[in-house]
């Protein structure tokens, strides 16, 4: 089974900031990504999600290095200076190369 | 006291004493949808009856005073409170809109009262919910306002949920009227009291959480939490009266005008000027505010309203 | 115009204002587990008291429909339209099946009208809902049949929750009668209309959502769900007079025929023909033949069953 | 039958048949909320009526009786089913407890009949709560007790939601009285049975979930299911007419000692005592003790305190 | 510390698959799975789990990498041709290695 | 752009867990976590989420590598033995060092 190398970044951030990333992540050439609700704990303080100001996403981003490093790069200016934001990448294998 | 406001204190409690008990975010999702959808149909009802001409002025008035209210707050906050400007002018959009949740206790304590006020009311909530939010951004970017996402903003508060399902219920409200709404009655009218008691508990979970913010935002925050609702409420008392407002009425427009926003403000000003702390905007319209109006605040005002007759 | 099809509109205007306004996912699986077993024990209270000889006959009359239905749909998608197999095949399954939710609105349309409709009703609901997709599928799959994974596909029908929920509050209904149902009435009969309203923003929404598909599937598709449910609610009312069912309870049969699945269907059909384009039959049924029904639709099915008297 | 009880059948139905119906873990938390508080505001109403020194000592012998229940227990399932410590500790710690939804089923079931009973009845459910657990860490702890995380056992159960809630509920019946709560009367009490439906609908399918353990569990623990609920239900019955119990009261408190926990019991063993097989406790108290409660228990144990009357 | 290489698999794909990978994992080899609720976006459009025909789910399994590659081999051939799915694998490593 | 290597800590497991891993992280020197609701199977049967004593949870924590190693052997230690726990390491790359 042949695979192919890609980066999965992943970005956990205030659920506030869901609109923008996904708009940023297609504009700088993402196909696709996934989000999913969580809560956590970090620099920022205890984020619980009891209700609306109090919410975190995960955001992950299956793309090329250089799109991957685009984005990182474009939600460091933008966003972590004044936002709850966790940020890492991964190196992962897909199959179908083409879709990412 | 009103159960619903011990069902509040009860969730304070158990926040505070550090309890388990967490209500599910879908939950409180539901009771907010339902609380705003409630509110709106119950004043979208009697729209239809009251003369254009009169709404037109009072509305008109509450606009305005949602635009100003902001700045006596901004000037507080930054001469006595010294804070720096996005902190002010966030904290300043805050108690310039309205908490929601706090109007409808408002008008449970007056039908306790038996204290009658005009049925259109919700749509001065709905009217008071942006202007302050406009003006909170303008004070924080004086000079620099080509760097607002205004597009951002705008569709944050005008097609947050907040808006459309108040004015929503009120256009459906008004579209059936009394009779249409039988059927839905059951639901959206007798179990108003019944869910706003359940979502205070949540609220109550949500102030204690936010005590801790109170420590950071320090003493002249916490004053500003109580003195500027009774500010506030003087100045919404003063332009109810001006705009011909019954006693109820007067005592409504009182808590709004002395109500700090936590649903809609924090939104869209988290977008708008990200550099402010939202801990402290959250923690003293939450942590003190809310608490302050549902217990003292409302009974206070409704007293305000009636010295204030002329 | 009745208050449950405003939200819906309400849901609509929103999703295409690309407002926030977004109902948790556990209210809306709560809510229709709520109107699925509300329809059944409304339903299953008055069965016992129907004799049931009469209802035998009715019913098979309805499931014989059920396994029908989809072949002239099919015909004209495959003809008419020029869809491939698989396409025509599980919208015909859609549009053969039933939509719980179009039928609720169309008995809150008839008490509101005052128009009386045999309360056993529900009972045809659960019969329609599975054999048009049975049809489907043998529609696709002519020939390769033994690929159907038919064990998935039988229990995702007839376990799924509708059916479950459905034909599980009917037998409660039925087994307490309704004296037996008087201490939970005002949970599962009083805020029946209210759920159903709250049901039908959540639809809105979705609704809503599906408007972009549509373009994909072109006009010919749009024509289909208009034209479509016209004609079987044609066939649904002949069959109901031939079987003596009443005014109301031809008008309503009409309604189920002509209303298409967006619970069972889809979740079926993607199991079994999963080369179907999903986007296809979802896109029509709740962008097009949904909002149809539950507006105009409604109403010309009554005056359809009132001109058809023999 | 009740039709609350029905709604267990068909939960317990749809998850043995494998139906895909599943209620979204936040209906579930929903819905026990508010039975818990409902309960809680019922029995709060008349709590200021009792005269306080009566209420006292019933207070004081059900809570020596939870205290004490786990004793008997502990030693049949050691003496007789050969248990390993901990595992017995455990099961011990969940029949000394009570489970509130089993309460909640025996009321519905005595005002059907038309029975009445003391209205200050949840205050000793939530009594019960607790000391049983003690005594199950006790017991499975003897020689290490300096091992038990007391301080996060302590908080999981005093301050978990159970408690908090029913204790909550309690406190404000009690403050505002029956005329205070009449404004939240169409949620809390009007609609208590039909939550309770839907709530048992979801036990069902837990309880169907918990059948595969069984056949861990072995014959004896199937039969620990049901006898030692009879045997509990008598010291229930003859506690409750030692401290003067009307027929209705002792019929509740025989329920609430026949009951097995699965809410508070389950959380707190599973931190203090984690060596003991969770699939154990609670597949016999969900797979056995509770639907026997909840169908035939319920009217033996009305019967039981019928006869026992001295 | 030692540590061992095991194969993490991840399937984010539309929910009506749920049961279906489920079986197949286990048949094909995992001794268990992790499932959560997710949205997202991709080739097939925007998922966001409004209602029952929305939602997606992401699926992890650990497991050996003849195992991954057996069931990313199985999924690649039954599901991706007319379903959204998205898959990729990663290399993590456990401590207990009997347990995957 | 500079990264810098960190491990991913991944613990999934009872939720009765929650409180006490929050706490153990913190002592041993994690500085957050991320937590998201999961349901799944493993060698303790299946966990579904349906009610209190079933639900699961997968924490996340993002540290330095002997930080995790320090916090997977106390969980080994502590918990794994009488609680269905799964855990897996993975190397990750992190931009701003200094938060993890
Ligand atoms: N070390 C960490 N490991 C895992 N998640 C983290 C970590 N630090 C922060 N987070 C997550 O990222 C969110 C924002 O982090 P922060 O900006 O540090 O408050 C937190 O609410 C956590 O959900
Ligand atoms: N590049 C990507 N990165 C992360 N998640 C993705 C990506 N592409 C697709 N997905 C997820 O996989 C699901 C199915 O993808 P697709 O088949 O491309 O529509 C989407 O709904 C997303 O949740
Ligand atoms: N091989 C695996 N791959 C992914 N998740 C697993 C695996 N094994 C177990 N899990 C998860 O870890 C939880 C506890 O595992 P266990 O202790 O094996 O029952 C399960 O409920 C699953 O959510
Ligand atoms: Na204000
Ligand atoms: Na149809
Ligand atoms: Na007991």
């Amino acid at each position: 089974m042949q695979t192919h190398a890609r980066k999965l970044l992943v970005v956990i951030c205030e659920a506030a900031l869901e609109k923008m990333l996904i708009e940023d992540a297609r504009r700088l050439g993402a196909a696709g990504y996934t989000i999913a609700d969580v809560r956590g704990s970090g620099r920022g303080g205890t984020r619980e999600g009891a209700w609306e100001a109090d919410r975190s996403i995960e955001m992950k981003v299956i793309c090329e290095a250089a799109v991957a490093e685009r984005f990182a790069a474009h939600v460091m200016a933008t966003y972590c200076e004044h936002y709850s934001v966790t940020m890492y990448l991964d190196d992962v294998s897909v199959l179908r190369p083409e879709k990412f | 006291m009103d159960p619903v406001v011990l069902f509040f204190l009860l969730g304070v409690f158990a926040k505070l004493a550090r309890s388990d008990l967490r209500l599910p975010e879908a939950l409180y999702e539901t009771l907010s949808i339902f609380l705003l959808l409630a509110i709106g149909l119950k004043g979208g009802i009697e729209l239809a009856k009251v003369p254009l001409g009169s709404v037109a002025v009072q509305a008109f008035a509450v606009l305005a005073m949602g635009f100003l209210l902001p700045l006596p707050a901004f000037a507080i906050l930054r001469g006595l409170g010294r804070l720096s400007r996005p902190d002010a002018a966030s904290i300043a959009a805050h108690y310039g809109s309205v908490s929601v949740v706090t109007f409808a206790v408002a008008t449970t304590f007056l039908s306790k009262r038996e204290v009658a006020y005009e049925t259109h009311m919700p749509l001065f909530v709905a009217l008071l919910e942006t202007p302050a939010i406009v003006t909170g951004i303008l004070l924080a970017r004086m000079g620099t306002l080509a760097s607002v996402r205004w597009r951002a903003v705008a569709h944050e508060v005008l097609l947050g949920k907040t808006l459309v399902l108040l004015l929503g219920g009120l256009a459906i409200g008004a579209a059936v009227g009394p009779d249409g709404i039988e059927p839905i009655k059951p639901m959206f009218i007798d179990l108003f009291k019944g869910v706003l008691a359940l979502f205070l508990l949540e609220m109550g979970l949500v102030a204690g959480g936010r005590v801790a913010d109170l420590r950071r935002a320090g003493v002249f925050l916490i004053g500003f939490g109580v003195v500027v609702p009774l500010i506030f409420a003087c100045i919404g008392a003063i332009v109810a009266r001006l705009v011909g407002l019954s006693d109820g009425g007067t005592a409504l427009l009182a808590t709004m005008a002395a109500s700090a926003s936590y649903i809609a403000a924090p939104t869209a000003m988290r977008i708008a000027v990200p550099e402010a702390n939202p801990a402290l905007s959250i923690g003293v319209a939450l942590g003190v505010t809310f608490p302050f109006n549902i217990t003292l605040g409302i009974p206070l005002y409704l007293r305000l309203a009636e010295a204030l007759r002329f």
